[in-house]
């Protein structure tokens, strides 16, 4: 049995695996079918300072070996989470990510200020989601938005803050260098590509927002390549996720350089995907010999 | 609520009309707590998505479910390449089912298409007290009648080109029965606009409906807020979640 | 039998099915298989001013309903192109897209000037290959050099210029609208996306070239994506590629505002695809008394 | 060059040792055409690229091929999956062989683990001017000795662990043949330090010495540039392609 716990940006988690925020709700769906604790830590459903009821339906489609999804945000805001899902998830023996968004650097500040007088572990800022018209994808496509959005949610809390950043750019890099420099404590990616599905018998989109983020196995190398780039190029961790879907893939987004992993879609093929990747996980490093999977992160050598 | 993952056996498999297949699979502890409008989410090889899929039997004796399910694209192809004895990979079963009331004496059960499968445990509970009526495109596409009568329900069939049953839609026998003999209650599933219509007349008739919803899926639980609706509960506007909430809804709730 | 004709920028495709640049070498290969002629046309191999050897191998490495490439542009340079490949090329009775790289724009313009007076029927100009160091996607990433490049190029030649984009950028409409005002005559996209593999097992990338452009069907929805946005903002027509695997993908980038379609990796999954497609096209439009191919291009219905 | 995409039969599947099987196929103008040293280029289900395979028999009068491959990953692990009976998915025959010359009156054939499978066909053609040299990792790994008998070739084992045969490397026994009795040719495939080796010893002696390299493909026919390897001819290096230049080269030719 390796040892599987991690550090990230000083908060310990028993193993590495997370599920990723928006497939895992506040977790109570899955409960019913595994403890909680299994997992290292949990990313919660993004949610924004008040309640928002999201996108018209249909929100999700299929595309090969992954998904669309345009959910948009739907969520019960700030208030209902600290009230109702965090106390509950926080005496469930894992870290507690609260995923938080907002149309504007002033609303996601309020949000984390609401949380900087709970017991939540981290704050994981989303500035990357495609879905909604106002903030998300906005603040993770331009650096200077990147950096004043994060600039403001830092001051708002003394929370460890995570930056969630977007795919959908020329250089995740340099996001994620303006993040960093605003104070972030580690950044988180990625998040979904912006994709489309057509119906040809109707010719509408299947999506009723027309795009969506692109999510699943698809998505993995794409994945590997941006960790592997941010680890390189900045000093604070990155928790890796895309496309993660067993424990080979989790050991291969480590050694690209993350801390940590966060698992999606793959958690709609198999609910109990999480659970599973830790299991193999551990097969692996005890096949290996390796005693602690701190000892993989980063460790790929480069051609 | 309460639902399991597994890999179950299936026990019996049957092509029922041109590109449409019945599974009896052996789950006892999901036909256990299984109830009529429930479904289940199965998972198609080489998919990300599972295929959600309504219960069309519960045999809590011998522990067994029954799907019926048609070939619609890439997954249900998929999932209906197993064969008897193979394992299918369920999620199950999920979301809200119809409210069934002993208080109920007369209902109307109404399927549309492949929308029918979902009643037929309906009039496995309601008997002779039932009146099933069951719409299709053609002869070739009807399933279930005999099952159906021998629920001891009576089965009013309909096609829509007159080629079995009544020549047109099942909303013209709906009207007939709603004012010559009110039910207690109307259950229906199938597309949209059979839908909406058995509503709007439900409505007329001041008679309690309940329809039961398709929406695309992923999770299947409730967890990633997929499968939106928009209703209203208590004249306040909420989206709900067809497999959480649903996938039967109080047609009233419903806004189209 | 459906009209299957397309026409971009005044010049005659049989039908729109076209195997991409790189993975279809200069035909001759697969002509083994059957007649280049059942073949709306041919993208070329990816040429360049002198011959190049490419990246070391290992160039391929496989990925969840996809692949990654490092080729790098291994190629016998553009006068063996203009001797050897070309003439023969011409006599098989479809359209000829020449695909050109450099690593400057100079260097571009000076092949297609080359190409200026040859018989070819038209030039794709590749500002987005992500495996080469200089030129390549560092002329795609940005609207400046994209822009410069093809104003160039366009000096060089009179052919028709289709200009190859890159989806790995923050908003390939922006540089879409740049090499149109820059005298392009057609965008061709989408090339390949940025991936990386790693070998748990030696902790090695699987490529030599450490990272990779990724295509085939798991990235078919980005292209659609990138292609509807780019068709409702140039005025000049859009060849959509990216995954295309199947006929009713065809038909969907169609929709999406293609005029023709490319096709790539799914050659490798089936030589026979670009055959099939332009089958199983016509049989869609047939199934639905489409009577030409034409009817359907950016017809989707946005919500 | 000549080669054909189809779905062929499989006749007979055999494990011949752990993870490691073998399959003849039905296919009389891929079997018509096919030399030793290439290979076929298998599509494995749900899996975009192909997987390269030697052809380890090749019996024209039956109209079959024989390959043998091991599970090394989930494409092959999916190849393995079929049965007798299944049809599976080749385009083949590929790439350039091995030279054979009448004028050869003595050969040395070497494998290295699941590199021996291409020396069968060699072995056939050479009979008893052939001694085969094959090596594995230890006892369970050994397959085609029998196989290599019935040629009428020498077979000498070797393992890396002394567990079956002679205990130590193919290059061993090499060395001896070399300076023992010269061969006109030596032929090999197996894992890249050992066909090092071997094109060393064969330089040192002045022997004739051909390589099967493998490398990641994806065309399969030289058309895609994937499958790279640095070559020199005529003191020019060359980007070759083990697909279509190779998969067998003069070991003089490859630049390691
Ligand atoms: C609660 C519920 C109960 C259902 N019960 C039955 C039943 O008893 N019998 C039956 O034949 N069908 C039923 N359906 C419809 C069935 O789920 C779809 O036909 C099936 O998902 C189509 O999958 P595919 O792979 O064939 O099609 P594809 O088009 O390849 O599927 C692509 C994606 O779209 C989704 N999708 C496509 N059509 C639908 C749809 N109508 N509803 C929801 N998702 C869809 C798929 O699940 C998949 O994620 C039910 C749907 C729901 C929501
Ligand atoms: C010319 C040639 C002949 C071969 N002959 C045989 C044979 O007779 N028997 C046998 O067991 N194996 C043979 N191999 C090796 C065989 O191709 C690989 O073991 C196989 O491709 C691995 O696929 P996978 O799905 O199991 O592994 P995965 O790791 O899942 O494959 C991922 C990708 O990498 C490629 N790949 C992985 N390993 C290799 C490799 N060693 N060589 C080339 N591509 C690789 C796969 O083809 C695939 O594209 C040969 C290879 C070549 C190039
Ligand atoms: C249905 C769905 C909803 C999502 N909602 C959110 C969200 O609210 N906030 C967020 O930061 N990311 C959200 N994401 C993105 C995921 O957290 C994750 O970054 C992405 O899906 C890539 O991981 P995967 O390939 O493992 O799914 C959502 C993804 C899906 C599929
Ligand atoms: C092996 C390989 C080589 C390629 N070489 C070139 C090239 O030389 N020039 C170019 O413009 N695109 C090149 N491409 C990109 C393709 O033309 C195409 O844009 C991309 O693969 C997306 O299409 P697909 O998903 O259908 O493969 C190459 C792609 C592959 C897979
Ligand atoms: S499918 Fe996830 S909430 Fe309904
Ligand atoms: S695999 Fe395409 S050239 Fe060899």
């Amino acid at each position: 049995m390796a040892d599987l716990s991690v550090n990230v940006c000083g908060i310990d988690f028993k193993n590495p695996i997370i599920p990723a925020s928006g497939v895992f709700g506040y977790g109570r769906e899955y409960e019913e079918l595994f403890p909680l604790n299994k997992l290292g830590g949990i990313a919660t459903k993004g949610t924004t300072l008040h309640l928002r009821t999201g996108n018209l339906a249909p929100r999700i489609a299929e595309t090969p070996a992954g998904m669309l999804n345009s959910v948009g945000l739907q969520n019960p805001g700030i208030d209902h989470f600290i009230s109702t899902e965090l106390p509950y998830l926080l005496t469930k023996d894992l870290v507690v990510l609260a995923n938080i968004a907002g149309s504007t650097p002033d609303e996601c500040a309020e949000v984390a200020a609401k949380l900087d007088d709970t017991d939540v572990h981290m704050i994981e800022l989303n500035i990357s989601c495609p879905n909604v018209k106002q903030g998300g994808a906005a603040f993770g496509t331009s650096c200077d938005m990147a950096g004043e959005v994060t600039r403001k949610v830092r001051q708002a809390t003394k929370k460890p803050l995570v930056v969630k950043l977007s795919p959908n750019v020329t250089s995740i890099v340099d996001i994620a260098k303006s993040v960093e420099a605003a104070g972030a404590d580690a950044v988180s990616l990625i998040n979904t590509l912006l994709g489309m599905r057509i119906d040809i018998n109707t010719r509408r989109p299947i999506l009723r927002n027309n795009v969506g983020g692109m999510s699943g196995p698809a998505v993995f190398p794409i994945a590997v390549r941006m960790v592997w780039q941010v680890a390189n190029a900045v000093d604070i961790p990155v928790i890796g996720m895309g496309g993660v879907s067993s424990g080979r893939d989790a050991i291969e987004l480590m050694m690209a350089g993350a801390s940590a992993v966060q698992v999606g879609a793959a958690i709609f093929t198999d609910p109990y995907a999480p659970v599973k990747i830790v299991e193999e996980m551990n097969e692996f490093l005890d096949s290996k010999g390796i005693t602690s999977v701190k000892d993989i992160i980063g460790t790929v050598a480069p051609w | 609520m309460k639902y399991i993952q597994g890999n179950y056996i299936i026990a019996s498999k049957e092509a029922i009309a041109r590109n449409i297949y019945s599974f009896t699979i052996s789950c006892p502890e999901v036909a256990d707590i299984a109830c009529p409008g429930q479904f289940v989410h199965i998972r198609a090889k080489g998919y990300t998505l599972r295929r959600p899929i309504s219960i069309c039997g519960i045999d809590k004796t011998k522990g067994t479910l029954r799907i019926v399910f048609e070939i619609r694209g890439e997954g249900t192809e998929e999932i209906s390449r197993l064969n008897k004895g193979d394992l299918i990979d369920m999620l199950a079963p999920l979301g809200h089912g119809f409210t069934v009331s002993e208080k109920f004496n007369k209902v109307i059960l109404i399927g549309g298409g492949i929308g029918t499968p979902p009643m037929l445990p309906l009039a496995q509970i309601f008997g002779e007290k039932a009146t099933v009526i069951s719409g299709f495109r053609n002869a070739s596409a009807v399933i279930l009648q005999d099952d159906f009568k021998r629920t001891g329900a009576e089965a009013i069939l309909c096609t829509d080109d007159g080629s079995a049953g009544i020549h047109g839609f099942v909303t013209e026998p709906l009207k007939k029965l709603l004012t010559e003999d009110k039910p207690d209650a109307v259950y229906a599933c199938g597309p949209m606009p059979m839908l909406k219509g058995i509503a709007a007349l439900c409505r007329e008739s001041g008679v309690y409906c309940e329809i039961s919803l398709e929406e695309r899926m992923a999770c299947g639980i409730g967890a990633c807020l997929g499968c939106a609706c928009r209703t209203q509960r208590n004249d306040e506007e909420y989206f709900a979640h067809v497999c959480k909430d649903g996938p039967v809804f109080n047609a009233e709730e419903v806004l189209w």
